[in-house]
């Protein structure tokens, strides 16, 4: 039986790269939502802890091993990459758990300019002692819903839905463009 | 004074030194058979219209500001009949013809420009509602011709019909649709009602509607107490407040509306364009400045002022529409109030208080409603019964669910 | 005329510039207003209504006449103002409002009529023939309004927007603005310092001031580079031009109007600044002082005359007198005298003036009025020992200054009058409608000399530091000149002729009288009757003063007359740089399917579906409109097989131990009694009874639901759970998050739905009863199917995670062809819908209710829910009520139209006998007629009545049978099959 | 015009979605007299001045927000999370 081809969200959209900064895709592999249930919040967060992650504050994200979690809304977590079986079963109970790894087109921008190209799409605060490297917002990109991480201090990890990578590209790269001609 | 060309010519060749007051400043007297809280657009068409239709002279306009300082002169000036619904449609159809004869009937030039309205649209869906309307005004004896999108492009050819967000599939052309000079209507108006005897009297905040018995007796005021036997109350945008002294709640919230009009430029639309997939509408005033506005700022509001993101989504809006007016610069922006009602449509009615009136909730739309309204609220106040034309403008049609609602967004105030 | 060694411009660059077709030569950190000036281009425009000559009278952006249109990106931008537009190599700048020439302008007739054309006179004429106002007279007013010229082709050069946040916004680079930056980033603040001019230094770049010993612009530039070494964000070219709630500011940056060849760069930025304080320290405009004649060209501010000469070197005049009521003027006297510039008289209208001076003083003298016809070349003065003409090719006037507290009085409070300065000030810190948050300093707060801006500045700097909860520490101040403001208000001198107030829009001292005696006496009607201050220079220069006359007129105070509202903008704003990123396809965001390439691949047209784009028909060779594509997309799915990609879809997932209790209570019917692996058709009403949306519900599991929306309404049904799970029944316990994004559904329906499927199943199909969901395993990945369908025959849809959706729907489209099968667009999934009477928001449209829709039978007696007491409400059921009908054309050829309204045959058609109208329609090749839906008055009582079918806007007049809403399988036999 | 929610921190205005009056909070029982169903619906105070009202951190985390604000000088005086305001 013939297999599916997988199609990536950006796809031959990037890379975009300008003077002081380059725009890539990320694959940040299985996402997976956890929203707990009523009271649940500390036996979800024990059950993360055996996979060395800490349930996130809000605007908040942390790193256990090759996992990671990031705060994704209220009452709701992000785990990126593969959590293992026993516990996602484990949460199943505790927690409403949804499989968001398709529903986004993920991607970095970097480099020396990554914060001014930013500041043209976002409306936060992104000055590094507001948002500090591991801090995530839930936030528009211009008119997009977005997720946004600080994965440095040159670098931010964004998150759009899927059906608007390529709007979102396309903005960035106007804004990456813009920021390059100013030098 | 009877205006006209010879008498400006007249004046001008003496210096013009012989011109007179447009309105007199009486002091409130103890009593009057009518007094109308409200001396914008609504309340002065109302004391006109009592008078001139009524006969009625003891009659008396409180402001607690200047004439026409709140939203009759400060909105986008379209006069339009373009309504769907029964109800709605023969009201504004009635405000139209009044229009058409306005400048006559108070010798005042309202500068009334029937420069036609289009409503674009942008699928087959939005084509079929307006077709829907359409029909409903030529029904209803207005004027409504569909435009398909070469015809649209023959008329505003500056729109961008090659790489629009929301491309333009044609348009509703209403050519009885226009503007008109708003400063002017409430001056006109109240130099009518003025010469007709009625009292109109500036910096006069009502504090107080008293009553007894279950029946108005007078008002409060900042200028003392006047005694009436009938009171309108006719102050869009602070109509809670005033209702509320007479112990009433309503169904109106009220909300901001922003407007803009850019520096002066030569003739460069000549239409009203309505663009609904970004609420967006613009015309040229005579003064060359192209005039326009969207949505409301959607918070409840009474601080005449808005904040950015309308501001730059209505900017957007028009920069996907008619990328040419990205040359053009925003010289003013203002803030309306606007008594938002759960289904966007009026209310001119009787209140549970004997004599006391109330003409509120005109949403964003009031302008081109000043005649027919004021027509209407005059009718109501003199017969005691409503005009046939305004009939269903009911306060208590959300209790009953005999609804207008003409966009179909449902009871939340803000969404009309 | 240039005076040699003066100025901060660079002679070694020349720059050459056109205007009206004359080239001319200026230098580097010229202004186009400089430059001209210095070319002795005096004439610079016409005036609005009168067509007079003109000339520069200010050097910054409350400049009323020096407004001409400016060659940029290939079109001619209008209204630039030449003191705003910094010189560039290659300008090209053209005077407006004038024909055939600026100096031949044949409307300056309009001056003869003036008596004629005063305040408010289109209010009083015009209005006989009716037809003559729209035909004859408002043309003839548009025709001669407005100044320049707005080119239809569209602004497609790049603008842009930008966020910033500090914790202090200084406005305005001058002395006081340099302090306060100084005092706040010293003391480790974040601050932003934005000035509208190229250069920092704000009135020290005009003055021959010393700031600590050295020249104002060395002190300025080195307080900039102490600021640029702490850190602070300096911009430069850019006007705060609004202050809004909460700290956020409007500010436009010109970024690249100056450069001859800006590239990529943006040519303006607007941006939002949110700082937690801001200093208002945007100085003061000088106003000027009406006579007959004041608008004459060589007539000009006293503080510009200085401003062009020690700023750029320019003597406005050969010969100048000074007319004045202040000290103040007394200095451009004295600059122009020392720069060796004759000064015929220096006339001071107070009697107690100075008159040691090297120079010609008059004092206790006015001007009466000037004389020249397109530059003056005299003015008339009056002094106490009569009248007599003093020769001047330049007047500078001085009637005081104007602190800029615009932005101070942004949020509706008012400013006021101080005595001793006659000026008005900021409204007091605290006050309502004060700017919270927002400390004016320095003349923006009437504070006039050098060295009180300077201490003034510090000392808004440390307010606003305590208020960051940071300490801050007094430095010592620089010397600078400390002079007292002496002034003695003089805001008119009558006499023959008209005296200009607002000279962009043509309002004369009369103008105000005559609206005053009309009773136009709140100031608010004296604006809006004479039209005073609404004109491009937004009365900067002349409101002040407008009022002062209309006090006069009045007999009240200038205090009690008071101001306008102030509003945003402060100057002018292109709509290109508020509305950056909105043109073309950047109005919204595009939603791109999976099957996206696929479809285009296909050549399908793609329509908007809200933000998504979804393919309108798969055109084939043969068939030339989209009509005929759609009848065989139809005939195939109801023949073999269809494919249509119904991602678009809401996709919510819901979980919980109460999720069927949620439920229960936002749909009408009831889910708690769906079995796991079953679907069912919900319906949501708004809390006021009506239709909020409808679609499909299926049970994955005991607490766990997939609900859909429709496209249209996917975020307020979203939105809507969020709010009934969180505010209205925090009770139950569940969770709602949308996976619309993380799948790809694929509708596969038609007889032969259930063969295709069973080759791509890695499991084939046994039975599958209708409105069955569960999951399956297709080419290796893990899919959902739903036997539910749209189309009325028998229907799946598919759902696999969005990555594969490319692959699998093209394999899908692949296999449905080798049957005989094919992808099917909008058009035909609106005909299969209208033939099964199934609904869209053309239905749905926010005023039908479930009784109007004839699924009252859906409303659940057994429980509460969402909406359930609206729509018990009288008017939303009954027999006055529109219901849902199906309408049949009768006739051969005849279409039924949507929009089109219903009345009884033979009646009349208007409003009191309309029945109804038609929401959808289409032609139906199934049924081999044209069909549609729509509502009538009483509907489900008149099934087999004939009506009259009206569109007056197509001219179609046909005679409809009313059906049931329901035109093929109406008992579901092929889809249930 | 900025909103401080509560998980999210300060946030421009054009992140939320405004619903209404606070009184959307206090949903009428399901068989209460339709008078309390028109005022729950309908009828509002419409204060010029302290008001409370409902937005939706629509663009953020998604929370439903209780506002206290006045609407005449736009103050905004607290923000609080419906969903802790109802527990």
């Amino acid at each position: 039986m013939a297999s599916l081809i997988e199609t990536p969200p950006c796809g031959d959209l990037l890379p975009v790269i300008v003077t002081g900064a380059q725009l890539v895709e990320l694959r940040p592999g299985p996402v997976l939502s956890i929203a707990p249930f009523h009271g649940q919040a500390a036996a979800v967060a024990a059950i993360l802890a055996e996979a060395g992650l800490d349930w996130p504050a809000p605007g908040t994200s942390g790193v256990g091993g090759s996992l990671a979690c990031l705060w994704a809304g209220r009452g709701t977590a992000f785990v990126l990459g593969p959590l293992p079986e026993p516990l996602a079963a484990r949460l199943a109970g505790h927690a409403a758990l949804t499989d968001q790894s398709d529903a986004w087109a993920a991607m970095q921008l970097r480099g020396p300019a990554a914060e001014a190209v930013l500041a043209r799409l976002v409306s936060l605060d992104l000055r590094i002692a507001a948002f500090p490297e591991g801090a995530v917002a839930r936030a528009p990109l211009n008119h997009m819903a977005a997720l946004v991480r600080r994965s440095g201090a040159d670098r931010f990890d964004l998150w759009v839905f899927r059906s608007m990578a390529q709007t979102a590209v396309h903005e960035l790269k106007a804004a990456m463009t813009s920021v390059a001609a100013r030098g | 004074m009877r205006y006209s060309g010879f008498k400006v010519l007249t004046e001008g060749f003496s210096g013009n030194r012989g011109w007179t007051r447009a309105w007199r400043e009486p002091e409130p007297k103890a009593e009057y058979d009518i007094v109308i809280i409200g001396g914008g657009g609504h309340g002065l068409s109302t004391a006109y219209y009592l008078a001139r239709n009524h006969g009625l002279r003891n009659i008396a306009v409180l402001e607690k500001g200047y004439l026409g300082g709140g939203n009759v002169g400060r909105n986008t000036t379209i006069v339009r009949a373009n309504y769907f619904l029964p109800g709605n449609q023969e009201f504004y159809s009635h405000s139209l013809k009044l229009w058409e004869g306005l400048e006559a009937e108070l010798n005042y030039n309202v500068m009334h420009s029937q420069r036609g309205l289009i409503n674009l649209f942008h699928s087959d869906g939005q084509r079929d509602a307006f077709a829907r309307r359409g029909n409903a005004m030529i029904s209803q004896g207005d004027d409504a011709e569909l435009l398909d999108r070469a015809a649209v492009r023959r008329l505003l050819p500056y729109l961008d019909f090659d790489n629009a967000r929301f491309p333009v599939q044609g348009g509703l052309l209403h050519r009885r649709g226009g503007t008109a000079r708003h400063d002017a209507v409430a001056w006109g108006y109240a130099r009518g009602a003025d010469r007709l005897g009625v009292d109109l009297i500036q910096n006069c905040e009502v504090t107080g509607i008293d009553t007894a018995g279950g029946r108005v007796t007078g008002v409060q005021t900042t200028r003392g107490a006047i005694r009436a036997r009938k009171v309108g109350i006719v102050v869009a945008g602070r109509s809670g407040q005033v209702a509320a002294m007479a112990g009433m709640r309503l169904p109106v919230e009220s909300h901001v509306l922003q407007a803009f009009v850019t520096e002066g430029l030569k003739p460069a639309i000549d239409h009203v364009i309505s663009f609904g997939m970004g609420h967006f509408y613009i015309s040229q005033s005579d003064k060359g400045g192209l005039v326009f506005g969207g949505d409301l700022d959607f918070y409840a509001s009474y601080a005449a002022r808005g904040n950015l993101p309308m501001v730059e989504h209505v900017m957007e809006a028009g920069m996907t529409l008619m990328p040419m007016i990205g040359r053009a610069r925003v010289l003013r922006s203002w803030g309306g109030i606007m008594d938002m009602t759960p289904d966007g449509s009026p209310i001119i009615d009787r209140t549970p208080v004997e004599g006391l009136f109330i003409d509120c909730g005109w949403n964003y739309g009031g302008f081109k409603a000043v005649p027919a309204s004021g027509w209407c609220m005059a009718h109501l106040m003199a017969t005691g019964e409503p005009h046939e034309v305004a009939r269903r403008f009911r306060l208590d049609r959300f209790a009953t669910g005999h609804l207008l609602d003409e966009e179909g967004t449902g009871s939340q105030h803000n969404l009309h | 005329m240039r005076i040699e060694g003066k100025g901060l411009i660079d002679r070694s660059q020349t720059l050459g510039f056109r205007f009206d077709g004359v080239e001319h030569v200026g230098f580097e950190g010229d202004t186009l207003a400089s430059a001209l000036l210095a070319s002795g281009q005096r004439l610079i425009g016409r005036s609005f209504k009168y067509h007079r000559p003109r000339g520069l009278v200010f050097a910054g952006s409350e400049e009323p006449n020096g407004l001409v249109t400016v060659r940029r990106d290939g079109a001619g931008v209008p209204n630039v103002r030449a003191t705003m537009q910094e010189l560039h190599q290659g300008l090209e700048a053209d005077s407006q409002n004038r024909w055939p020439s600026l100096r031949f302008d044949a409307m300056q007739v309009n001056d003869l009529f003036a008596p004629f054309l005063g305040a408010g006179f289109y209010y009083k004429t015009f209005m006989w023939p009716r037809a003559f106002w729209e035909g004859l007279y408002e043309p003839l007013i548009r025709r001669a309004a407005g100044l320049g010229r707005l080119p239809q082709e569209p602004e497609v050069a790049p603008y842009e927007k930008v966020w910033a946040h500090c914790d202090l916004l200084v406005i305005g680079a001058g002395p006081a603005g340099i302090m306060a930056a100084l005092t706040a980033a010293r003391a480790g603040a974040d601050v932003i310092l934005a000035d509208e001019d190229a250069r920092p230094g704000g009135r020290l770049l005009a003055e021959t001031h010393e700031v600590g010993g050295q020249p104002g612009p060395a002190w300025v530039a080195a307080a900039m580079a102490e600021l640029r070494d702490l850190g602070v964000r300096v911009m430069p070219r850019t006007t705060v031009t609004g202050a809004y709630d909460d700290g956020t500011f409007g500010a436009l940056e010109r970024v690249a109007l100056h450069l001859a060849r800006p590239g990529d760069l943006p040519r303006e930025a607007f941006w939002r600044i949110v700082a937690r304080r801001a200093v208002l320290a945007a100085g003061a405009q000088e106003r000027l002082i009406a006579f007959p004649g004041n608008d004459r060209p060589g007539v000009m501010a006293a503080g510009a005359v200085r401003a062009y000469l020690n700023r750029w070197g320019v003597a406005a005049g050969s010969r100048v007198a000074v007319f004045t009521n202040n000290d103040d003027g007394h200095r451009t006297a004295r600059d122009l005298h020392a720069a060796g510039i004759e000064v015929t008289a220096l006339i001071d209208a107070r009697a107690d003036a100075r008159l040691d001076a090297p120079f010609q003083v008059l004092r206790g003298a006015k001007v009466l009025g000037t004389e020249g016809r397109l530059a003056l070349k005299s003015v008339t003065v009056e002094t106490d020992h009569g009248t007599r003409r003093v020769p001047a090719d330049c007047l500078a006037v001085s009637g005081g200054w104007n602190p800029a507290v615009h932005l101070a009085c942004h949020h509706g409070a008012r400013p006021w009058w101080r005595e001793e300065i006659a000026a008005f000030v900021p409204p007091h810190p605290g006050k309502p409608g004060t700017v919270p948050g927002l400390i004016p300093c320095g003349a923006a707060a009437g504070v006039f000399s050098t060295a009180g801006c300077l201490a003034d500045g510090q000392r808004a700097g440390l307010e606003a530091l305590a208020a960051l909860d940071r300490a801050g520490e007094p430095a010592p101040l620089p010397e600078a000149e400390d002079a007292p403001v002496r002034v003695t208000p003089l805001w008119e001198v009558r006499g023959e002729g008209r005296a200009f107030l607002d000279m962009a829009n043509d309002v004369t001292t009369k103008d105000v009288r005559l609206a005053a005696t009309e009773g136009f006496t709140s100031v608010e009607h004296m604006k809006r009757y004479t039209t005073q201050g609404m004109a491009l220079d937004q009365g900067r220069g002349s409101n002040v003063a407008a009022l002062a006359v209309l006090a006069e007129a009045t007999g009240q105070s200038v205090p009690a007359t008071g101001t306008t509202t102030y509003r945003p903008p402060f100057t002018p704003v292109s709509i290109a740089a508020m509305g950056a990123g909105g043109r073309g396809k950047g109005f919204a965001p595009e939603r791109l399917t999976t099957s996206h390439r696929a479809a285009l691949d296909r050549l399908a047209p793609m329509i908007e579906a809200g933000l998504w784009y979804r393919p309108s028909h798969f055109p084939r060779t043969g068939e030339p409109t989209w009509k005929e594509a759609c009848d065989r997309e139809v005939a195939t799915v109801r023949s073999r097989v269809g494919i249509c990609d119904v991602s678009t879809l809401g996709k919510i997932d819901v979980q919980g131990p109460d999720a069927a209790a949620f439920l229960d209570f936002v749909y009408t019917n009831t889910m708690s009694t769906l079995s796991p692996g079953r679907v069912r058709y919900g319906l949501m009403l708004r809390e006021d009874g009506m239709v909020m949306d409808d679609g499909t519900c299926a049970r994955l599991g005991e607490g766990h639901f997939l609900i859909t929306t429709t496209t249209a309404a996917a975020g307020q049904v979203m939105r809507h759970l969020d709010f009934v799970a969180q505010a209205l029944r925090p009770d139950l316990d569940l969770r709602a998050i949308s996976v619309t994004e993380a799948w790809a559904q694929f509708a596969v329906t038609g007889p032969k739905a259930r063969r295709l499927l069973d080759g791509i199943l890695d499991q084939p199909l046994d039975e599958m009863a209708f409105m069955a969901c569960r999951d399956v395993q297709l080419h290796g990945v893990a899919a959902r199917l739903f036997r539910i369908s749209f189309s009325g025959e028998e229907g799946y849809e598919v759902a696999v995670p969005a990555r594969y959706g490319n692959a699998l729907y093209r394999d899908l489209v692949a296999r449905a062809e080798a049957m005989g099968g094919c992808a099917y667009g909008m058009e035909a999934l609106n005909v299969l819908r209208i033939e099964k009477g199934f609904l869209t928001h053309a239905e749905l449209h926010g005023r039908t209710t479930a009784f109007d829709l004839g699924l009252q039978g859906l409303m659940s007696r057994k429980k509460d829910f969402i909406g359930r007491a609206a729509s018990e409400r009288p008017g939303l059921s009954g027999p006055d009520r529109q219901q849902l009908v199906g309408l049949k054309a009768t006739g051969r050829g005849d279409a039924v139209l949507a929009g089109a309204h219903l009345f009884p045959q033979g009646a009349e058609p208007v409003p009191m006998n309309d029945l109804g109208y038609v929401t959808s329609a289409c032609w139906s090749p199934t049924l081999g007629l044209s069909i549609g839906l729509g509502f009538l008055r009483d509907g489900r009582t008149r099934h087999g009545e004939r009506l009259q079918l009206l569109d007056s806007l197509r001219g179609v007049d046909v005679t409809v049978e009313v059906t049931a809403p329901v035109f093929y399988d109406p008992d579901g036999v092929r889809m249930r099959g | 015009m900025r909103l401080t929610c509560p998980l999210c921190g300060p946030r421009d205005r054009r992140e939320f979605y405004y619903y209404g009056a606070a009184d959307y909070l206090d949903r009428p029982a399901a068989d209460a007299a339709p008078e309390a169903w028109d005022a729950y619906l309908h009828l509002r105070d419409n204060i010029a001045g302290p008001v409370r009202d409902l937005w939706y951190h629509d663009q953020g985390c998604g929370s439903w927000l209780v506002v206290d604000r006045d609407t005449v000088s736009h103050e905004m005086l607290s923000v609080r999370a419906v969903a802790e305001d109802r527990a």
